[in-house]
């Protein structure tokens, strides 16, 4: 079943245009990955799903309902939770209440305390130091607060803004491998990354951005494969 | 977070504690103020007992605006008056030139053979702006007598430039000493000017209030340090202390604990009522007991209107003359404007007076006109106007006001 | 005139050093509220809302007039202690609903439509400063140059006795009050949902959304809750000085109580309460030692001067954003 | 950061959009002035001389010419008010040094205006005790002790950034307004009479420069203005406007650029300084009196309207500005206790919709500009097929 | 948006990277490099860097980070995001005060000393998000830069001496040589602020040349780029050196990287993990598993 779904959309920053005419579709329990360079405008679609900018033309659906001029704060009620790029913790608040702030657009409380203990089993390390104060956190600490205050919101559809920025190889490797068991427990995950080969590896499908537009798009595997993509993205050359 | 609500509800509990303990206190202070009793008269009611004048001879003769009814002269003469209409000190300039206004218009009632115009230039009362009205109001030829400047500053910004153009004007209440030694032979001054205020007014604390203690506060204005320095002069030995204040200052408390720590018998105040009524206030509430002198600056209804019974201690002495008890002044100038006439309304009325009556003996150039006022020796409705050289009254006469059931009313001549 | 224009008179600031304590606090307390206002705007918008002075002057005719309306005038009012404290509890109410509601129309007239517009700062600060006069000489043409009459609330009595100096009903209330005002606002910020919206927006107001926050909606609470305050401080403004509502009253002490943010951090809540109390308390104590009043703003500014070159963003520093509230 | 740091108040993403997308109809559309503007750069060098000369010619007839309609009498006399509107336009100039090039918000320029109308005053008026000298000689030196004033104010804080040194140059005003209540020597509200003036008499044995004649002041101030515009102009298109300009935009990078901002931050200031001292001692000059009224806050506010009306950065908006300012209470005397209200209400509806002012600026800041530009101008005309500007790279 | 198949397409007409066949007319070189003295051998050391540590707080951004640049080389640092590349960056350009070591200068440490003494004394950099001046235009920008070498004084720019109006001809004539150098002389009176985002990044690098520094810092300049316009700015960068600059590039694009420079410092988690050549840190174990990743990782 079809959860989110983009047509045609096109997001102008005056007369550039940084998304041009997307179509695609994340179904529910799916990861999807979007890979590309530095200003492909990654970022751009993850900022219009969210509703922090508005697409200039296009229209995007989220779970059939046509969410296009939607605010992006009932977006959040709905069901879409971002963590965006550059973590975006709050420096000046402790880890609790970072992750508090997840669930700020809840109506209903009574999950916040399972919330809570669904995301401190996810990362322990933040169990350890739910008091201290978000900025003088380390990168791969604040990554993982980020996630999970995300979490925190009981979205169903999870938006990630490259995770694996500024963090070392084996950070890496165990924030994919709780991504892909946060699919598991069943939410479904769009995921931006240049770390091409994980996120394509982790992904039920994936899309190529250039520019502003897909140029490539199938299956994880499918994109591994294709010697275009390896050659660009994933080959040190 | 869990506790979230609590918290909220924590927050509201506190506040409105917090206004109800406040508000106890509160109550606690009136409680303790009613059984004391401490509300009303003043302390120094009691100490010297000044009857207040209900009624003040106006001279048989005095001269009127209507004149003989015969005066004939040609159309286009016109007063002006040159102030503020405009701006914070806009009532001032209201009260003058509706005295002007009523004496023009009853002037033109009476002789249908010389209607005189009247027209009115805005300065704001700003030194800064004078010289544009003035300049336009000299250069238009029409006019040939001028009642103003009110303030003192924007009259020494613009007195040669009456001068240059021959043209004569009175003000009606700029009372700064140094206006008149300029050495201008146009200016002249319809009122006492402070040196003649600032004696009379040592002279009323501490002779007919006995007061032994006089401490003296004074505003930054031109007329609070001309009258200040007058009256400490004045007061020679009587004096126990001094201290500045600031236009628009309201509040005194630092002024009012020093004044406590001196404990004189009277506080004179050198400054407009704007400062002086707040002033007072601040000190009867603080437990001063002893006396308020202001100037004619702090003379006005204002000044009972904001300090309210605080004001019984206060007396005001001014080189005016008190036009609500000239019958037959105060009823036109009411039926005219549908309002009391202000503080300067009569000197408005009377130098406006004197102009019309030399327009009437068909003094209608500028030198004329200048003439005229120059060697003017009559009586007013408020005073006889009689000028020396400089442009100065020859024999102002400044009054004694207090302060009875709420309203300002005179006692008598204090010095002459 | 004596040529001695400077000098410092140490024995009368002995002498007069409790009661300059105690009616610079009290000062300083009101500043605080007012400051208040100042701080939480440009915690959250980065803006100085140069009109907040008017906000706080609208409040105190709010109270002058609900006051006047229910028989308060210059002498102290007779009525009984249930009485008084049932009006003056409606006076607040009144002035701080006033103060609320022109601070919210400020928002949407003034601020909302350069903020979608993305405009420069100046054009925030010019919009604010024609808004202020806007709105004092809107009160001006109304009310005219002159104070409202004087209201008194009640009399104040004599509490205690420090070294000689009386401290009354008066001073206590208002600091006491306006110090539980400010904590409270300090726990609100801290404590509550919508106070940690205020927060995560002023800290990063993109990510703020992402959580669900709206931030319009906290903007214009944070507008409300300045009003609040600024109301309240109305109330305590015309006990201390009960004819001191005029056109551009505010203005006077909307620029004290600017000072007095800046002095303790702008955007730092705890800066505002810091920065009131010690900018009452050196033009207080300014004034006795170097002889009159006129010397009040004078030293007010120069210690702000030297304290912003000492440490150039204030006593505290940082805003909501970095600082924890 | 200086005032014009960063283009919002904080950044969120929608507004930034927004604002670029508005901003670029903007310019394919042309701003309201853009034709005009477009039109004058067409113009050579000759052309806009000659042009210049017409508008100078009729700046110096507007006394004379009183112009109905335009004029403000009968309630004010018009070579005065034509006068009060050069001073505003030079204070205005001015205030745009510190403001519109470098950025730097000073709500407390009133004050050097101040210290230029004492330094006059107390220089040649019989009041003061002090040493006189001839009233021309008042104009440096006022000059040079506003400068003086500014680098004092400047030094220790100009190192702080936006609105910290707004609130201190507001301070500032306000401590000069104050010592000059309570310093006897500046006679506070009592002020000093007859301020000096040029020498020269009329043939009716009155000076020709007396407080009642504008005119005489009004064609000293505007050549003293021309001569000030030919100099900022000068500094407009040198490194300095660069240098100002580039700590408007950025100071961060303009220092690793290689300009020392500090130093350029600080002569902003005393050159912003001067002028005001100059414009002072022109208007207490013109008036023959002064006193420490109108030196407040609300007038250094004044100013800045004046400044951001015209189109922060822009000289001759700043000319238009101050002159708009001083104009429309002097002209409107019938509405002039609604005067700040319609005032503040103009500010504000002018900001949302015209936040760049009636000019807005575009400096020329090359001295030599016009002839590279040209060059390119031609090249592209020659007809390169890539010379258009392309629509490459991305946005982030 | 889709890219114009001729995006900057005046670079790549420029051909290979040696000046002499650059198609950039004679007198342009001059023009952007005069009395300058072309020496691209790789030569002694232009610049140290001597145990480097920047802490914030209690966070050890940089720690103990050792390394020289020589002159005429270019330098590539590298580093996973967030390794202290621009930290490093910074402390090196003055922006930040390091906690301890020092950076030289030929010889000249450049601890404590004012930014624009530094930029003054050859050390220019680009910024990773643009930091252009918007409201001037690219023309004037670029003379922002050359001003750093100018000697006008207020009084001297007040009366227009001459050797204001000496430096100001120039001053056009350099400047506009350095546009076209980058290949964006046609938008010379455009406002930086409405050129394009791959333009604006050859006008920061234009600027930074402006104020003729001995080392030239770029930070990230691919960032945004597409593999055509990355292929552009690699002959640019190499023209650069041509022209006789030392190029210290900071950049994660490690086709860029490794195509360009002569020599890769890498870091990690604030500390120097690798010094060598490209060829050698692509074939470094350590570098592999910190970084690169295993082999078909990819370079993010």
């Amino acid at each position: 079943m079809t959860l989110l779904e983009l047509k045609n959309v096109s997001v102008s920053y005056g007369r550039i245009e940084a998304i041009h005419d997307m179509s695609f579709a994340v179904d529910e329990g799916e990861i999807v990955s979007l890979i590309g360079a530095n200003g492909a405008g990654k970022s751009t679609t993850m900022k219009t799903i969210s509703g922090l900018l508005n697409p200039r033309s296009g229209s995007i659906t989220f779970d059939g309902e046509d969410i296009t001029k939607m605010k992006a704060h009932i977006r959040v009620v709905k069901g879409i939770s971002q963590a965006p790029e550059g973590r975006g913790v709050f420096p000046g608040m402790t880890v609790l209440e970072n992750l508090d702030m997840g669930t700020f657009g809840l109506k209903d409380r009574s999950g916040v305390k399972a919330g809570f203990d669904r995301v401190f089993s996810l990362f322990p390390r933040l169990a350890e130091r739910k008091s201290q104060v978000g900025g003088t956190m380390s990168g791969g600490e604040q990554q993982m607060l980020a996630i999970g205050r995300a979490l925190m919101a009981q979205p169903r559809l999870l938006l990630l803004d490259e995770p694996s920025m500024g963090l070392a190889p084996q950070f890496i490797r165990q924030i994919f491998s709780i991504i892909t068991e946060i699919n598991q427990q069943g939410t479904t995950i769009l995921l931006v990354e240049q770390n091409a080969n994980q996120a394509l590896t982790r992904a039920n499908r994936g899309f190529v951005l250039e520019t502003g537009s897909i140029t490539h798009s199938g299956t994880g595997k499918e994109l591994l494969a294709n010697p275009a993509i390896k050659e660009a993205y994933l080959g040190v050359g | 977070m869990e506790g979230r609500n609590i918290n909220m509800q924590f927050n509201r509990t506190m506040v409105s504690l917090a206004v109800v303990a406040v508000l106890g206190l509160a109550v606690t202070g009136c409680a303790n103020q009613a059984s004391t009793g401490g509300s009303g008269t003043s302390a120094t009611g009691s100490k010297v007992n000044l009857p207040a004048v209900t009624s003040i001879s106006t001279p048989a003769d005095a001269v009127l605006p209507a004149g003989d009814g015969k005066a004939k002269c040609a159309s286009g003469l016109t007063l002006a008056y040159i102030g503020a209409e405009t701006g914070a000190n806009a009532q001032l300039g209201i009260n003058i030139f509706n005295g002007v206004q009523l004496a023009i218009d009853q002037h033109n009632k009476a002789n249908a053979g010389c209607q005189v115009g009247f027209k009115k230039f805005d300065t704001e009362g700003d030194p800064t702006k004078a010289t544009g009205p003035v300049t336009q109001a000299v250069n238009e030829a029409d006019i040939v007598g001028v009642v103003g400047l009110p303030f003192s500053g924007e009259s020494k910004a613009t007195g040669n430039i009456f001068e240059d153009k021959g043209l004569v004007h009175i003000t009606p209440s700029a009372t700064n000493p140094t206006l008149t030694q300029n050495g201008w032979t146009t200016f002249f001054r319809g009122l006492g000017n402070d040196s003649v205020q600032g004696p009379a007014a040592a002279k009323f604390a501490v002779d007919t209030l006995k007061s032994k203690k006089v401490y003296l506060v004074q505003d930054d204005s031109d007329y609070g340090i001309g009258l200040a320095d007058a009256t400490k002069a004045g007061l020679g030995n009587d004096l126990v202390g001094s201290d500045k204040v600031i236009t628009g200052q309201k509040d005194f408390s630092a002024v009012v604990s020093k004044i406590m720590n001196a404990k004189p018998d009277a506080v004179y105040y050198a400054g407009y009522y704007a400062e002086g009524a707040p002033f007072d206030q601040q000190l009867v509430a603080k437990g001063f007991k002893g006396a308020f002198i202001g100037p004619d600056g702090a003379k006005d209804d204002q000044f009972i209107k904001q300090a309210g019974n605080a004001s019984s201690n206060a007396y005001f002495t001014c080189p005016c003359i008190p036009g609500e008890l000239i019958p037959s002044f105060e009823t036109a100038y009411k039926s005219a404007f549908n309002l009391e006439p202000g503080t300067y309304s009569i000197e408005g009325y009377d130098v406006a007076t004197v102009l019309l009556s030399g327009i009437d003996k068909g003094k209608t150039t500028r030198p004329a006109l200048l003439g005229y006022v120059k060697s003017y020796d009559a009586d007013g409705l408020s005073k006889h106007y009689k000028w020396d050289s400089k442009g100065e009254l020859a024999t102002p006469a400044v009054y004694g006001y207090k302060v009875d059931n709420g309203k300002i009313v005179p006692i008598g001549v204090i010095g002459k | 005139m004596d040529d001695s224009w400077i000098s410092f008179d140490i024995p009368s600031l002995m002498q007069n050093f409790w009661s300059a304590t105690f009616d610079g606090l009290t000062f300083g307390a009101i500043y605080g509220l007012v400051a208040l206002g100042y701080t939480l705007v440009y915690g959250v918008l980065n803006l100085i809302n140069f009109a907040h002075s008017e906000v706080f002057i609208i409040g105190c005719y709010g109270v002058v007039f609900t006051l006047t309306s229910l028989g308060f005038g210059p002498n102290v009012p007779t009525l009984g202690p249930l009485a008084i404290i049932g009006d003056l509890l409606l006076a607040l109410i009144v002035g701080m609903i006033a103060s609320a509601v022109t601070a919210l129309a400020l928002e949407r007239v003034a601020y909302r439509p350069l903020r979608k517009r993305n405009a420069p700062r100046l054009a925030f600060l010019i919009t604010a400063i024609g808004a202020s006069f806007a709105i004092q000489y809107g009160i001006f043409l109304v009310r005219g140059a002159s104070p409202e009459p004087a209201v008194t609330m009640f009399q104040p009595t004599p509490i205690f006795d420090v070294f000689g100096t009386i401290v009354d009903s008066q001073q206590i209330i208002i600091v006491i009050a306006a110090i539980i005002l400010m904590v409270a606002t300090d726990q609100f910020i801290r404590r509550s949902r919508t106070g940690r919206g205020i927060r995560a927006v002023a800290q990063d107001p993109d990510t703020a959304t992402l959580m669900g926050v709206d931030r319009e909606r906290i903007i214009m609470t944070t507008f409300v809750i300045g009003g609040l305050l600024a109301g309240a401080g109305a109330l305590f403004y015309v006990m201390k000085v009960p004819s001191g509502v005029f056109y551009a009253g505010g203005f006077v002490l909307g620029i004290k109580a600017f000072a007095a943010a800046v002095l303790g951090g702008i955007g730092n809540v705890r800066g505002a309460l810091l920065g009131g109390l010690l900018l009452g308390l050196i033009g207080n104590y300014g004034q006795i030692l170097l002889g009159n009043s006129q010397w009040t703003d004078v030293v007010a500014f120069v210690v702000l001067v030297l304290v912003l070159l000492l440490k150039p963003t204030g006593i505290l520093g940082t805003s909501m954003g970095r600082a924890r509230a | 950061m200086s005032t014009t740091d960063g283009p919002t108040l904080i950044p969120d993403a929608k507004a930034e959009q927004d604002a670029i997308t508005r901003e670029s109809n903007r310019t394919t559309r042309g701003g309201f002035f853009a034709p005009l503007a477009d039109r004058w750069n067409r113009l050579s060098r000759p052309q806009q001389w000659a042009f210049l000369l017409v508008v100078v010619v009729i700046a110096y007839a507007l006394p004379v010419l009183n112009p109905p309609l335009i004029t403000s009498e009968p309630g004010n006399d018009w070579p005065i008010t034509c006068l009060q509107m050069a001073i505003f336009a030079l204070v205005a100039v001015g205030l745009n040094v510190v403001v519109g090039y470098a950025g730097l918000l000073d709500l407390g320029y009133v004050a050097f205006f101040a210290v230029g109308s004492y330094t006059a005053a107390m220089f040649t008026s019989p009041d003061s005790p002090y040493l006189h000298i001839p009233y021309l000689w008042t104009l440096p030196v006022a000059m040079a002790v506003a400068m003086f004033f500014g680098v004092l104010l400047g030094v220790p804080t100009l190192r702080l950034r936006g609105d910290y040194l707004a609130i201190v140059t507001l301070g500032f005003g306000e401590i000069v307004r104050i010592l000059a209540t309570i310093i006897p020597a500046m006679k506070g509200q009592v002020g000093f009479q007859n301020v000096g003036h040029p020498p020269g008499t009329a043939a009716d044995g009155h000076p020709i420069f007396s407080n009642s004649n504008g005119t005489p002041w009004y064609w000293l101030t505007i050549t003293v203005l021309i001569v000030i515009l030919l100099l900022a102009g000068n500094l407009e298109r040198s490194r300095v406007g660069r240098a100002w300009v580039a700590i408007r935009e950025d100071e961060d990078a303009a220092e690793i650029m290689g300009v020392p901002t500090f130093k350029y931050k600080v002569w902003a200031f005393a050159i912003g300084a001067g002028i005001g001292g100059l414009s002072g001692a022109l208007s207490a000059g013109a008036t023959g009196f002064i006193n420490n009224q109108k030196f407040d806050v609300q007038t250094s506010i004044l100013f800045l309207a004046a400044v951001v009306l015209g189109g922060s950065g822009n000289k001759v908006g700043a000319i238009l500005g101050g002159a708009v300012v001083a104009y429309l209470p002097l002209r409107f005397t019938a509405i002039a206790d609604y005067k700040y209200l319609i005032f503040g209400v103009v500010l504000v509806v002018l900001m949302i919709f015209r936040a760049k002012g009636l000019l807005p600026a575009r400096q020329r800041l090359l001295a030599y500009g016009k002839v590279a530009y040209a060059r390119v101008a031609a090249r592209s005309r020659a007809g390169s097929p890539t010379a258009a500007t392309k629509t490459e790279g991305t946005a982030k | 948006m889709s890219i114009s198949p001729d995006a900057g397409a005046d670079l790549t007409s420029h051909g290979p990277t040696e000046l002499a066949e650059l198609d950039i007319a004679p007198e342009v070189a001059e023009g952007a490099a005069p009395e300058r003295e072309i020496s691209v051998g790789v030569g002694d050391n232009i610049m140290e860097v001597k145990n480097l540590t920047v802490k914030f707080g209690g966070l050890v951004a940089l720690d103990d980070v050792s390394f020289n640049i020589k002159r005429g080389e270019i330098l590539g640092l590298i580093g996973p995001n967030g390794a202290g590349k621009t930290t490093c960056f910074n402390a090196m350009t003055g922006v930040y005060k390091p906690t301890s070591g020092q950076v030289l200068l030929e010889g000249e440490s450049l601890g404590g000393r004012q930014q624009h003494k530094i930029t003054r004394l050859g050390l220019a950099r680009t910024f990773q998000n643009i930091r252009l001046f918007g409201e001037m235009t690219a023309l004037e920008n670029v003379v922002v830069g050359l001003d750093a070498r100018h000697g006008t004084s207020v009084l001297g720019a007040l009366l227009r001496v001459p050797r204001h109006r000496r430096e100001e001809r120039t001053a056009i004539e350099r400047g506009m040589a350095l546009l076209e150098f980058v290949g964006i002389a046609e938008n010379a009176a455009v406002l930086s602020r409405n050129l394009s985002y791959g333009h604006q990044r050859r006008l920061e690098i234009a600027r930074a040349l402006a104020t003729d520094p001995k080392v030239l810092c770029l930070d990230e300049p691919a960032a945004g780029f597409n593999p055509a316009e990355k292929e552009e700015l690699m002959t640019l960068i190499r023209a650069i050196r041509s022209d006789g600059y030392t190029v210290l590039l900071i950049e994660h694009d490690m086709k860029l990287v490794m195509g360009v420079t002569d020599r890769i410092v890498v870091l990690e988690f604030g500390k120097k993990l690798a010094d060598g050549l490209p060829a050698e840190i692509r074939n470094d174990p350590r570098v592999v598993a910190a970084y690169l990743g295993e082999p078909e990782d990819d370079a993010a």
